[in-house]
């Protein structure tokens, strides 16, 4: 066991890989030399050289474009955006390509092949350095969309999708990098993709969360407790494919919810969480499933990014209103 | 412009291919008229979506091809059924599509040859990737990719032609200058009097053919193969041709062209070409014609045949091919589609 | 007053707003000599001349952002691109570009544009032919997406689209352009964005709907009124903005709600709307609100469409659904 | 490749300014480099987010940026801060958008200049829609985009550089070549000795040039804007320079590059060969540099107050800045923050 942040739980889940299974390649801007921009690439370069830690032009398309090709011809590209808003450049391949040639071919084609992408907001970052776009990713057939929230879970979760035989979004929350930090095993291990976990039990509300958010609602959870309400902690990881079952089992139980994302609200993935629960367990709802999310509009800089992303606030004053009827 | 056979069928070079060969590739070129034809009365029938027809550019298409060693990667579009035929992909496959068929994406196992590509631009990246990672696996299979000269004014060509170039991928560019797309001249796509030298904007040879002329294509196709087969990186190749047809079946090129233009092109026929200079060597004469126009038919007429008698594809298909397992998500769905009596 | 198709009616607001604002160009690819692939643009380009309708390049990116660059410089940009599916390489251009630059310019400069796709399927097209992919415009901030369902709507939304002082996403429904005719004023009129319409107004269920898929929804009214159930049929017209209102009162009616589209289902708008209802009127609700989709699948080929787009039997099967609570 | 100005401060051709233009763009280029040090100094008090600093390429900017008439459009980068304080924009709101305040993307009225783009490449095409707009508008205003070597990899630099070509809008490329994007040099971003040769692919002029050199910059930048404001179309400008300093204040260059080489590029300073050749001119002393360094200085310290001193924004001003007038969604969203009590 070594005590790893999630930045480092990444990098030893890159470095596992890159060891165990000569496919594997990474491949982005600036993840060689410099080790990425966030760094979660150091060393790696240096330990495999640069036939297998890519520093790519500039250029995303061309880095999916050209790692799908990979993958169709066998090996496990991992690639990386620098950012998440940087992704759209590549979002035609994405949708077009990546996640479309298993089932155009009937199986006679495929690419498993992995983009990360460091996301979200909350550091006070430059324009485009926020974004949390995920519920275009999670509208994309054919590709998967995942976001740990720990450390544990980002390094096996990124084995599992290294291994996984189809393509897989990473999700990785910028502002949990360095910010969360546990004891976790050394070697590989695999998180399977796709199992939401119950982070917190209780019995008064259901709170859904992912990602960065998870921070908020852990905060969230603590005020509530204070304030004599026993509220229960979803954390989703994966939102393609959707853990149903788990949430509708937590929203029977406490007939309350509120879905937290700092994800623009119209047509962000909280509306399909509500959709779903209401579909599931509209008779065990006491009140309506309130959302806690970013607004529709561009995500603020930094003097006034605290209007834009959930807040702990915002989440006790959600659960609120969900416990007034 | 290079060139090696004129229109009349003379030499102008030395041929890259020997007679035998040249009836061989002749043929192919044969085959692959009576299929386009075919398929565009099909179609006129209601019996293909729409098609896109490539009569004119069959030298461009098999002669390239031609060079290809069988486990080569092939990457091309919508127009290219001839060169993905002579990669191995089966008529039947290619009607299947067209038919509005999934099952015409999927070509035998041994074929490397991707489903045609519809999206424009976005298929070059591919033939980068793909032959990038048989140098990794230390494999010596090259990629080719085809596409038309509207194709380059997408940025993913630009960004293919790069990171080719950086990394030396074997991969061969092949542009077939039709010099339409859809409605679209050269003058409003491109400030340029060639494809060819855009090549010089990436370190990467260009070379500019006359692409009716088989032996032309051949040549450069063969210097393109064995350069990016010997690891020396990337070509662009620019096949200069025409679309006789249509740009699809939904087309009317009366808008955007006129008929003596069409005409013009016609006489620089790719197969007429061959046959004339068959026809001088001796190896050509009209009782051989109807025996191949024979044979070639009949595997065409079979290939119409499989193609629309392939079941339609039902739900399970559907929800199946997308994941190697689908997940939880499609499971529901596809419930919900049965209680929908869908 | 003349009898138009839906694609008529287009090609009649292109024309009037042609002629009546100089600042108003198309580009598009093939818009001009050909008229367009679907001939909306018929004629167009020998009335205002190639400045005036644009033969664009193979690039939907240069579209997009060489038009965003007029309109901030004072031109009324339409462009089309050619179906919804060859949207997505400019998607970079609408997200980061397009819909931000009112915002990060604090107004200084904006972006009055109007992208035309037409999109979706049940025609049997190409792959990349049928994508209802709306939400995911429907989550970029700082454009509008609207789809009219009508020739009278068309025409008037259009003109309006193009009057608007921000960026509209004007998506027509294919399936519609040339099977649905009606009486239209001759003439410039404008029909605001933003307001649902009721098409039928019933009192035992709410369909909401738009597009392409009103025209199914409408035989699906017609089947369910002989069984003697009453529905009330809503056409959104405008997903941003989202006539919440207008549904909710329907629904306060009604208590069931079925939304349909033909989008992918998983973050496909109709969890946005089943989100708000659920939000706005959960006590209303005698039963959960249905969604009748797409799946998370790339839209199937002709031979096997009809598994896929939604169909007025399978709109029936989910109002019995609502109707069994 | 084009120099007029040796790193002596030596001329080797014709300077394309007299002399007191010369001293104006030396104190331009003096203001430039204190307003670029204050901000990285005060960004590594926390003052501002990351910074990007432009030291080393002053001669770029500031050359080609005097060359433009106050009207003309300018689209540039998040480093390019100098040019765009050229052409109007002030430093307090280019500070501003460093302090993440989006005031700072909103120039006064007569200033035609886009906030500084974030996103490589995109913003290039902009300039091609400006040039044309204006010119279909009757106007002779030209538009100038500024970025880097890296940029020309993404796919927007090809569609833009053909956009412009085939309409031959009043359209200047300026690339400052600085040798690095980020950490990548230019082996792993393009396989081509020189971007300018990439115009080429478009049939557009490409020029290469010391991009230390102030007159060289401003020569060549004079003939591309004169032959875009006559409309004879688009020019690719390749000015070769280096950053002296960090991508990034968030970035440490000794992971990719040598101190040797850093020492290399000093030695060829764009403000000091400047200040050689007006001392040789006897048109620069001691007591003058003291004299703009102070009042350059002043100006720049008022910048950053005024730049702080901005009131953060409150949630209005954000729900309010995203369409002429805020759609429903907008309004029920503003009344839920506020129900949520943020
Ligand atoms: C990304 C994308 N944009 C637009 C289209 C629509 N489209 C289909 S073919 C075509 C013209 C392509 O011309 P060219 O590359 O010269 O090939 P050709 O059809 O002449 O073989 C266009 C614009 C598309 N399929 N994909
Ligand atoms: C579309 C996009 N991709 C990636 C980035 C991240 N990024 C910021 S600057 C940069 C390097 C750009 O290099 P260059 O164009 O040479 O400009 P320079 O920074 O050297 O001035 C990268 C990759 C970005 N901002 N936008
Ligand atoms: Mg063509
Ligand atoms: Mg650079």
């Amino acid at each position: 066991m070594a005590v790893l942040t999630l930045a480092q739980a990444i990098t030893d889940a890159l470095d596992i890989a890159l060891d165990n299974d000569e496919r594997v390649l990474l491949m982005g801007e600036d993840v060689g030399k410099a080790g990425g921009v966030f760094r979660l690439s150091n060393g790696l370069y240096e330990k495999y050289g640069p036939d297998r830690v890519i520093d790519a032009p500039v250029a995303e398309s061309g880095i999916i474009g050209t790692a799908f090709g990979m993958a169709v011809a066998g090996m496990r590209p991992v690639t990386e955006i620098q950012f998440m808003g940087f992704s759209y450049p590549a979002y035609d391949q994405i949708v077009s390509h990546v996640g479309r040639i298993r089932s155009r071919s009937r199986h006679r084609f495929t690419s498993p092949m992995v983009i990360r992408m460091p996301y979200g907001g909350g550091i006070g970052a430059s324009e485009h350095h926020s974004e949390s776009t995920e519920s275009i990713y999670a509208h994309t057939p054919g590709v998967k969309v995942v976001v740990p929230s720990t450390p544990y879970d980002a390094k096996g979760m990124l084995l599992q999708a290294i291994d996984d035989p189809d393509p897989v979004i990473f999700l990785e929350p910028i502002r949990l990098y360095r910010s969360v930090k546990e004891e976790i095993p050394v070697g590989a291990y695999l998180v399977p993709l796709g199992l939401a976990r119950v982070l917190v039990p209780g019995d008064d509300v259901t709170i859904i969360t992912y990602g960065a958010m998870t921070a908020e609602a852990r905060k969230a959870v603590a005020i509530l407790k204070q304030e004599g309400v026993s509220p229960e902690l979803i954390d989703l990881r994966s939102i393609v494919p959707f853990d149903v079952d788990t949430v509708v089992e937590s929203v029977e139980k406490t007939g309350r919810a509120v879905v937290v994302h700092e994800a623009h609200r119209t047509a962000g993935f909280g509306a399909e969480v509500v959709a779903q629960i209401q579909e599931r367990a509209l008779f065990s709802l006491s009140a309506p499933v309130q959302r806690v999310t970013g607004w529709d509009m561009i995500v603020p800089l930094k003097r006034a990014e605290h209007h834009y992303v959930p807040t702990a606030e915002r989440i006790v004053a959600a659960v609120g209103k969900t416990l007034e009827e | 412009m290079l060139q090696i056979l004129t229109p009349e069928g003379e030499l102008v070079g030395d041929p890259p291919i020997d007679v035998p060969m040249t009836r061989r590739l002749y043929r192919a070129m044969v085959g692959a008229r009576l299929y386009d034809r075919k398929a565009t009365a099909i179609q006129k029938q209601g019996r293909l979506a729409t098609y896109a027809p490539f009569e004119g550019q069959e030298a461009a298409q098999v002669g390239s091809a031609a060079v290809l060693r069988p486990d080569d990667w092939m990457v091309a579009t919508y127009r290219d059924a001839a060169a993905m035929w002579m990669q191995g992909y089966p008529w039947e496959l290619l009607l299947a599509g067209r038919t509005g068929h999934e099952r015409g994406g999927s070509p035998p196992d041994y074929v490397n040859v991707l489903p045609p590509s519809i999206t424009v631009g976005a298929h070059m990246l591919h033939a980068v990737g793909l032959a990038w990672a048989e140098r990794l696996q230390g494999n010596d299979r090259i990629a080719v990719t085809y596409f038309g000269e509207g194709a380059t004014s997408e940025g993913d060509f630009h960004e293919a032609m790069n990171f080719a170039a950086v990394h030396r991928t074997g991969t061969v560019f092949l542009c077939q200058n039709n010099q339409y797309a859809i409605s679209t001249g050269l003058n409003a796509q491109m400030a340029t009097d060639t494809i060819a030298q855009k090549a010089g904007a990436y370190g990467v040879p260009g070379v500019r053919l006359d692409g009716n002329d088989l032996f032309a294509v051949y040549w450069a196709m063969k210097n393109a193969v064995d350069r990016a087969r010997g690891s020396n990186g990337p070509t662009l190749i620019e096949a200069v041709t025409y679309r006789i047809g249509p740009h699809t079946t939904s087309d009317d090129p009366t808008r955007y062209r006129t008929n003596e233009e069409v005409d013009d092109w016609r006489s620089r026929d790719p197969l007429e070409r061959v046959r004339r200079y068959l026809e001088l060597n001796g190896a050509w004469d009209e009782e051989w014609q109807k025996h191949i126009e024979g044979e070639e038919s009949a595997v065409v007429e079979r290939a119409v045949e499989l193609a629309e008698g392939l079941n339609t594809p039902d739900a399970d298909e559907l929800f199946d091919s997308m994941f190697a397992e689908p997940t939880s998500d499609l499971e529901s769905q596809r419930r919900l589609l049965e209680s929908e009596g869908g």
